[in-house]
C-alpha cells in the first residue's frame, strides 16, 4: 500500500504492464525523454529503454495508425494523444479504423491497444484543450471507454485495458493528475464494465464520471446535511456500461441524476437517463435530471470554467431543489 | 481569380512506350510464368466480377483494376509468404497477388456467408490474415498509417517481415500519407508504399489537383527518399522495382515509395462510365495493356502459345469454380451481423 | 411547382442560392466537372463556371479549412464532404475551429458556411461509408445540425443554411437521393429548428428523422390498422432542437418512441427521450422507447444491412408491443 | 530494433553567424527602426507577462516567444494593414506585429473582462479581426489550412489582400500542413507559410522525429515551391524574405513556404523549465539574441544610442500602461461565459 497521486498512478500503472508483458510498448509526444507533458510517463524510459518508450513527431494519425497495425500484428500498444481535444485530428484512426476492423474483418483481426489522453476541463488551457470527450468515444461501435476517478482505479483499470484484446479509450483526467489515493500493492488488476457505489443513501441516485466523481461526493455530504441521502456511482467506464448497478440503486431510490462534464447534448448522462427511462420507468418518483457543462465550448478565463463546469454546489442545488418540489 | 485550368479540358496523358530492355531483367522465366498466371487471375476475376455486377449480383460497390494488373502481380510476387500487405477498396487484385482463393473473395462481393468476411465487409474491405492481407481500407490514406504499425510491429519483434501499402494517385494529397510517410522514415520502417497512378481520382485528374507532376516521386524527397518511377503496365518493371524496396526494407534500410504509372480501363466504379476522360486517352493505353505485352514478352522469350493457352484455360476453370462457389452461398443469418464487435465474438455493451 | 428527386432539390436548392448571392461558392471533390458521385450537384458548374464551383483535391482538412477561412472573411462557401463517415478525418475543422472560433474571439469572427455530406445506410457499403453520424455533430456547441427527409425541405433547408450567420452541417441522406416530391417553385427558404408533424394521432408520440421517417409514418399506417394512431414528428434539425414540438406532442399522446439510424449509444434519440424524461416526466404514461440500429459497425451483405437498420416492421412491432403492454 | 537516435543525447545545433552583408540590404532606415521598436514591444511586453506568470496573475498555459522576436516583427513590417495573420497558441509576437494594442493582450492572459477576448479565449487564441489578426489556433496545423481560405476568398473577391500563417518545426510533421500547402500552391493561393525553426518542439528535438534536415524547406519542392531558409534571428533578413516572397502572393504568383531558423530563450511553456536541451546551446544562442544584435546594427547604420534608449524606455511606458490596464480589468461576469456560441449572441440549441 502506498500512497501515489493519479498522475504517479499512471507510470506506475504503465510500468506494471511493461514488466509483466514484453508486447507491451509505449509511444506519443515527449513521453520518453520528457516523461510526459503532464509527467505521467516519468522514469519509464530509464527503466524500459527507448525501443519500448518512444517518442514520435507531432502525427497523430501515424501514431494511432502505428498502434493499430502493431496490434493486428502480436503486440500491445499503448499510445498516448496528449490531449484528448486532439483525437479530432486523428479520429478516423479511432472510429473508422481501430474500432471497425474486426467487425468487418468477421472477426480475422484483433487490436489489442490501448489509446490513453488527457481529458476534462480545470486547468484554463480554453476550448481547444479543455474537452471532455469521452461521450464522442461512446457514441461508437467498437470501442471500450474507461475514465478513471481514483489513483488505485487508474492502475487497476489501464491494466485491464492493456490485458483487454479490444480497443479501449482510457481518459485520464487533467485535473485529478495533483490528486492522491492509496494504491494496494503487488499487481492489480481491476474489472472493465464495473461501476462502483462509492456513497449509499436511500434518497436519489447520482451518476458521476471522473473529475465529477468527488464533486458528487463532495455534494452528497452537504446534502446529508439537509435531509436527503444520496448514493453515489462512479461509472468508471462508459463501454462496457454497468447498467445493473444503476438500475438496481435507481430502482430503490426512484430519482436519478447525472453529472457530467460533457456539454449538454448527446452525453452519456443522456443514455444513462433514458435506459432507466425506458428500463426503469416504473420505479421512478420524479423527473430524471442531468446536471451537465451548458452546451457551450469552455471558455478560458477562471471565473468563467468555474462557471460552467458543474460545481459541488451546483449538484446541491439541482437535486435539493429537485427532491423538494 | 486565377483559374488554374478548366475542368475536363486537360490534355490527354498518354503511355510511354515499354522499355525494350526490361525483356532482359534477370528475372527467372518460372517466375515470369507466375507474373502471368496472377494478371491473368486478376483479369478474369474482375471480368467476372463485373458481369455478375450487370446480373444484379454484386450487392454494392466495387472498384476494378482491369489494366492495372502488372503492379499487384509484381509486387506481390516479390513478396514472401509471411510479409503483410495493405490494400485499398480497390483491392481484388492486391488481395489475390497473395493466394487468396477467388471463391470466398468473389462470394464476399455477392454477400454470401461463404464470403471472405461472411458478407460483413464486402468488396472494399477484402481481408485474409492467413495470407498477409491484413485488410482493405476504404477512407482515402488510413492504410498508409495503419502499415507502419505492421513494419513497427516486425521490426520491434525482430523478425524480417515486411510490409506493403498500396494507394492511388489521389491519396498522395491527404494528410495521412504524409503523417506515415514521414513516420516510417524517422524509424525507418520496413514498409514499402506503392502508389498506382492511373492519372484519375474518381472522376477528375490528378493533375488538376496536384502540385507536382508525379503525386508520389515527386514528394519522395521530403522523407529523405530516393524518387521512384516505374512502368506499372510492364510486371518485370514492377517485379524489379519491388524486389530491390522490399530486400532493402527486410535488410533494415528503411522504407521505400514506388510510384506506378498505369491506367484503369473502366470507370472508378461500378456506377461510372468513365465519361470524363479526354478523347484518344483511352485508345491508347488499352493499346499498352499489360496482359497481351506480357502475353507476347513470353513468347520472345520462347514459352510456347499453347502453354500460355493452358494458363488462361486454368485460370478460366478456377474463375468458374469460384462463381459457382460464391452463387451456392447462402445468405448470411440475420444474427451475424451482431457478432464480432468484440474480441469475445458479441456486441454487448452492457453488463 | 415540380416534382424533383431529393438528388435533383439538392441541385436546385444550390443553385437558388448560388444565382441569389454572389458571395456564395461550392467546392468539394468531384463536384465540378463530374456534377458529384451522386450526381446532386449537376450542371452547377455549367451554370456558375469554375470560379464558383471548384473540385478539390482529397484534402478533406483542407477543404473544412478553406471554407472556414473563407467564411471568416466575407464568403459564404459551401463544401461538400462526400461520405459523412470522411467527417472523421476532418473532425479537427470542424469541432475545434469552425464551431469553436466565434466563440473563442468573443464574437469577433462569423463563419456562416454549410458542410452537405451524404450520410446514412442501405447502399450497402459497408463499415466505412454508411454511417449516420448526425449524433457527432449534435454533440459538439456551436454546430447547427440539419437533416431533410423530402426534396422541398432539401431546398428550404438548404436556403435558411446558407443564409444563416452559423456553421450548419448538412446531412444528405443517400438512401433517399431517389425518391421524389413536389417543390413549390419561387423562392424557397424553410427556418432551422422547427419539426414537422407529418401525422396527428393521439395514442403515441414518434420521433424521426431523414430516412427514418418514411419508415415511421408507413409504420404508422399499419400500426393505425391494428388500432393505434400515432403522431408522426419529422424533426429536420437536431440543433436548433424544436423541443416545442415534442413536448407538446408527448404532453398530448403520453407515450414518446424515438427511431433513430445511428448506432444505440447517445444518439439524439437519448438525448429527446432526456429532455421528455425531465420535463414532461409527469405527462408519460410508460417508459419511453428508442428504435436504433444495435451498437455494432454497418455489415455491408443485404441482408445484414436489412437486418440492422430500423425498418418498418421493427418499429411497428416495438411501438405495438410497448403499447399492448 | 534499429534505434535512429537515444533521446535527449542529440548534439547541441549552434546558430550560423549573422550575414555580414545584410547590413547592406535595401531597408530604409525608418523602417528598421520600426522593426526595432517591434522586437523591443515583443521582448518587453512577454517579460511582464513572465513576470505576472510568476505573480500567479496568468491563468492557463502560455508559450513565449522570446528569443524569436526578429520571425513576427520581420513578417509583421512586410505585411498591409489589410492582409491577414494566422497565428498559433505562441502568438503573443504576432498578434503584436499587427499593432493591436498590449493593454487587451494583457488583460487577457489574466482572464479579464477587459481581454481582447473578453477572458473567453485565452493566451492561446489572440484574435483582433479589426487588425488583420483572424486567430491563434492551439490544434497543431489547423491554421495553415484556414489560412488557405482566407487567401481563396481575397483571391475571389478580387483585392489583393495576403495572409501569412506561421507554425513551429513541429507543426510540418502533421496532415494538415500536407493539405494546406498543395491545396494552396495547386489553387496559386496568395499565402505565405512561415516555419519559425527553433529546433525544438515541446521537449523534443524536431531532428529526432523529422526525415529531412530542414524540416519544412527541404518539403518546399514537394509542392513546387522554392527552397527558402532564412536566419530568423535577423529581423532584416526575415523582413527581405517576407517582402519578396508578399510581394509575390500579391501580385498573383501564388503561395511560398519561409523557414526561418531561431530559438526560444525559455521552456516551451510556463510549466517547463527546459532541461532538454543539450550544454552550450542555450548560451551560444543568447549569444545570437536578435535584439542586442539588431542594436547593434542601427547604431552601425548611425543611429545614436540615445534614441535606441528612447525607443526602449517608450516601449517601458507602453508595457507599464497595459499592466496598469489589465490589472484593473475586472473578473468577466459569469454569464458570459453563455454568449456569443452563435451570431445571434445567445448560445441556445432549442426553440
Ligand atoms: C478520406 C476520403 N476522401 C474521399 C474518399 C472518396 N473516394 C474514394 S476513391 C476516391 C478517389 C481515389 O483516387 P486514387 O487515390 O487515385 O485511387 P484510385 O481510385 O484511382 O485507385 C475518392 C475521392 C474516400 N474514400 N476517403
Ligand atoms: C494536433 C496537436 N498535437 C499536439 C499538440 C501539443 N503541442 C502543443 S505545442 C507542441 C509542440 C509544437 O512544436 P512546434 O511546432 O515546433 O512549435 P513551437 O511550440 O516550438 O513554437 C505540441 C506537440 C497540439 N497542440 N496539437
Ligand atoms: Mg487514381
Ligand atoms: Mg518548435
Amino acid at each position: 500500500m502506498a500512497e501515489l497521486t493519479y498522475r504517479e498512478a499512471i507510470a506506475y500503472g504503465i510500468a506494471q504492464e511493461l514488466r509483466r508483458d514484453p508486447t507491451v510498448f509505449i509511444f506519443g509526444e515527449d513521453i520518453a525523454g520528457a516523461g510526459g507533458v503532464f509527467k505521467s510517463t516519468v522514469g519509464l524510459l530509464e527503466e524500459f529503454g527507448p525501443k519500448r518508450v518512444i517518442d514520435t513527431p507531432i502525427s497523430e494519425q501515424a501514431i494511432l495508425g502505428a498502434a493499430m497495425g502493431a496490434a493486428m500484428t502480436g503486440l500491445r500498444p499503448i499510445a498516448e494523444i496528449m490531449f484528448s481535444d486532439f483525437l479530432a485530428v486523428c479520429w478516423d484512426m479511432v472510429v473508422n479504423e481501430i474500432a471497425k476492423i474486426r467487425y468487418m474483418t468477421n472477426g480475422q483481426v484483433s487490436v489489442p491497444l490501448v489509446i490513453r489522453t488527457g481529458n476534462g476541463g480545470g486547468s484554463r488551457f480554453g476550448a481547444q484543450h479543455s474537452q471532455s470527450v469521452e461521450n464522442w468515444a461512446m457514441a461508437v461501435p467498437g470501442l471500450k471507454v474507461v475514465a478513471p476517478s481514483t489513483p488505485a482505479d487508474v492502475v487497476g483499470l489501464l491494466a485491464a485495458s492493456v490485458r483487454d484484446d479490444n480497443p479501449v479509450l482510457f481518459f485520464e483526467h487533467k485535473s485529478l493528475f495533483a490528486t492522491k489515493g492509496e494504491v494496494p500493492s503487488g499487481e492489480l488488476v481491476d474489472t472493465l464494465g464495473t461501476a462502483k457505489v462509492v456513497r449509499h443513501g436511500k434518497d436519489c441516485t447520482i451518476v458521476a464520471l471522473a473529475l465529477m466523481v468527488p464533486r458528487a461526493i463532495a455534494a452528497a455530504e452537504v446534502l446529508a446535511g439537509r435531509g436527503i441521502e444520496a448514493t453515489v456511482i462512479d461509472l468508471r467506464c462508459l463501454v462496457p456500461l454497468d447498467t445493473q448497478t444503476i438500475l438496481s440503486s435507481v430502482s430503490e431510490t426512484g430519482h436519478l441524476f447525472t453529472v457530467e462534464e460533457n456539454p449538454r447534448l448527446c452525453g452519456w448522462g443522456a443514455e444513462v437517463v433514458s435506459i432507466v427511462a425506458e428500463e426503469c420507468f416504473w420505479a421512478l418518483d420524479g423527473p430524471s435530471i442531468r446536471i451537465t457543462t451548458p452546451h457551450v465550448p469552455l471558455p478560458s478565463a477562471d471565473v468563467l470554467e468555474d462557471a460552467v463546469i458543474p460545481s459541488v454546489e451546483r449538484i446541491v442545488n439541482v437535486v435539493a431543489k429537485s427532491l423538494d418540489a | 481569380m486565377q483559374i488554374p485550368h478548366e475542368y475536363g479540358a486537360h490534355e490527354a496523358r498518354l503511355p510511354e512506350p515499354v522499355d525494350p530492355n526490361m525483356i532482359n531483367a534477370p528475372i527467372p522465366l518460372g517466375t515470369r510464368l507466375d507474373l502471368y498466371r496472377l494478371q491473368q487471375q486478376m483479369r478474369q476475376f474482375e471480368k467476372r466480377a463485373y458481369d455478375l455486377f450487370l446480373q444484379n449480383l454484386v450487392k454494392g460497390t466495387s472498384h476494378l483494376s482491369i489494366g492495372m494488373e502488372a503492379i499487384a502481380a509484381g509486387v506481390g510476387q516479390a513478396m514472401r509468404a509471411d510479409d503483410y500487405t495493405f490494400a485499398t477498396y480497390r483491392g481484388h487484385a492486391h488481395t489475390l497477388a497473395r493466394g487468396v482463393p477467388m471463391g470466398p473473395v468473389l462470394a464476399e462481393l455477392l454477400g454470401r456467408s461463404n464470403g471472405l468476411l461472411a458478407g460483413k465487409g464486402g468488396s472494399m474491405h477484402l481481408t485474409s490474415v492467413e495470407r498477409g492481407v491484413m485488410g482493405s481500407y476504404a477512407i482515402i490514406g488510413a492504410q498508409l498509417c495503419i502499415a507502419c504499425g505492421s513494419a513497427w510491429s516486425a521490426q520491434f519483434r525482430g523478425t524480417d517481415q515486411i510490409t506493403v501499402a498500396f494507394m492511388g494517385d489521389g491519396a498522395t494529397n491527404i494528410g495521412a500519407f504524409h503523417e506515415a510517410l514521414n513516420f516510417a522514415a524517422v524509424f525507418r520502417l520496413p514498409v514499402v508504399f506503392v502508389c498506382e497512378n492511373n492519372l484519375y481520382m474518381e472522376y477528375t485528374s490528378i493533375f488538376d489537383v496536384t502540385a507536382v507532376e508525379h503525386p508520389a516521386a515527386d514528394r519522395a524527397s521530403a522523407y529523405g527518399l530516393d524518387r521512384i518511377v516505374v512502368d506499372g503496365n510492364d510486371a518485370d518493371a514492377v517485379y524489379m522495382a519491388a524486389s530491390s524496396a522490399i530486400s532493402k526494407a527486410r535488410q533494415g534500410g528503411g522504407p521505400s515509395l514506388i510510384e506506378a504509372t498505369t491506367y484503369r480501363h473502366g470507370g472508378h466504379s461500378r456506377a461510372d462510365p468513365g465519361k470524363y476522360r479526354p478523347d484518344g486517352e483511352v485508345a491508347a493505353w488499352l493499346d499498352r495493356d499489360p496482359i497481351p505485352m506480357y502475353h507476347q514478352r513470353l513468347l520472345t522469350l520462347g514459352v510456347s502459345e499453347a502453354d500460355l493457352d493452358q494458363v488462361q484455360r486454368d485460370v478460366a476453370d478456377e474463375v468458374e469454380a469460384a462463381t459457382v462457389f460464391a452463387k451456392g452461398g447462402a445468405p448470411p443469418q440475420a444474427d451475424t451481423a451482431l457478432t464480432d464487435v468484440w474480441a469475445d465474438g458479441g456486441s454487448s455493451w452492457r453488463n
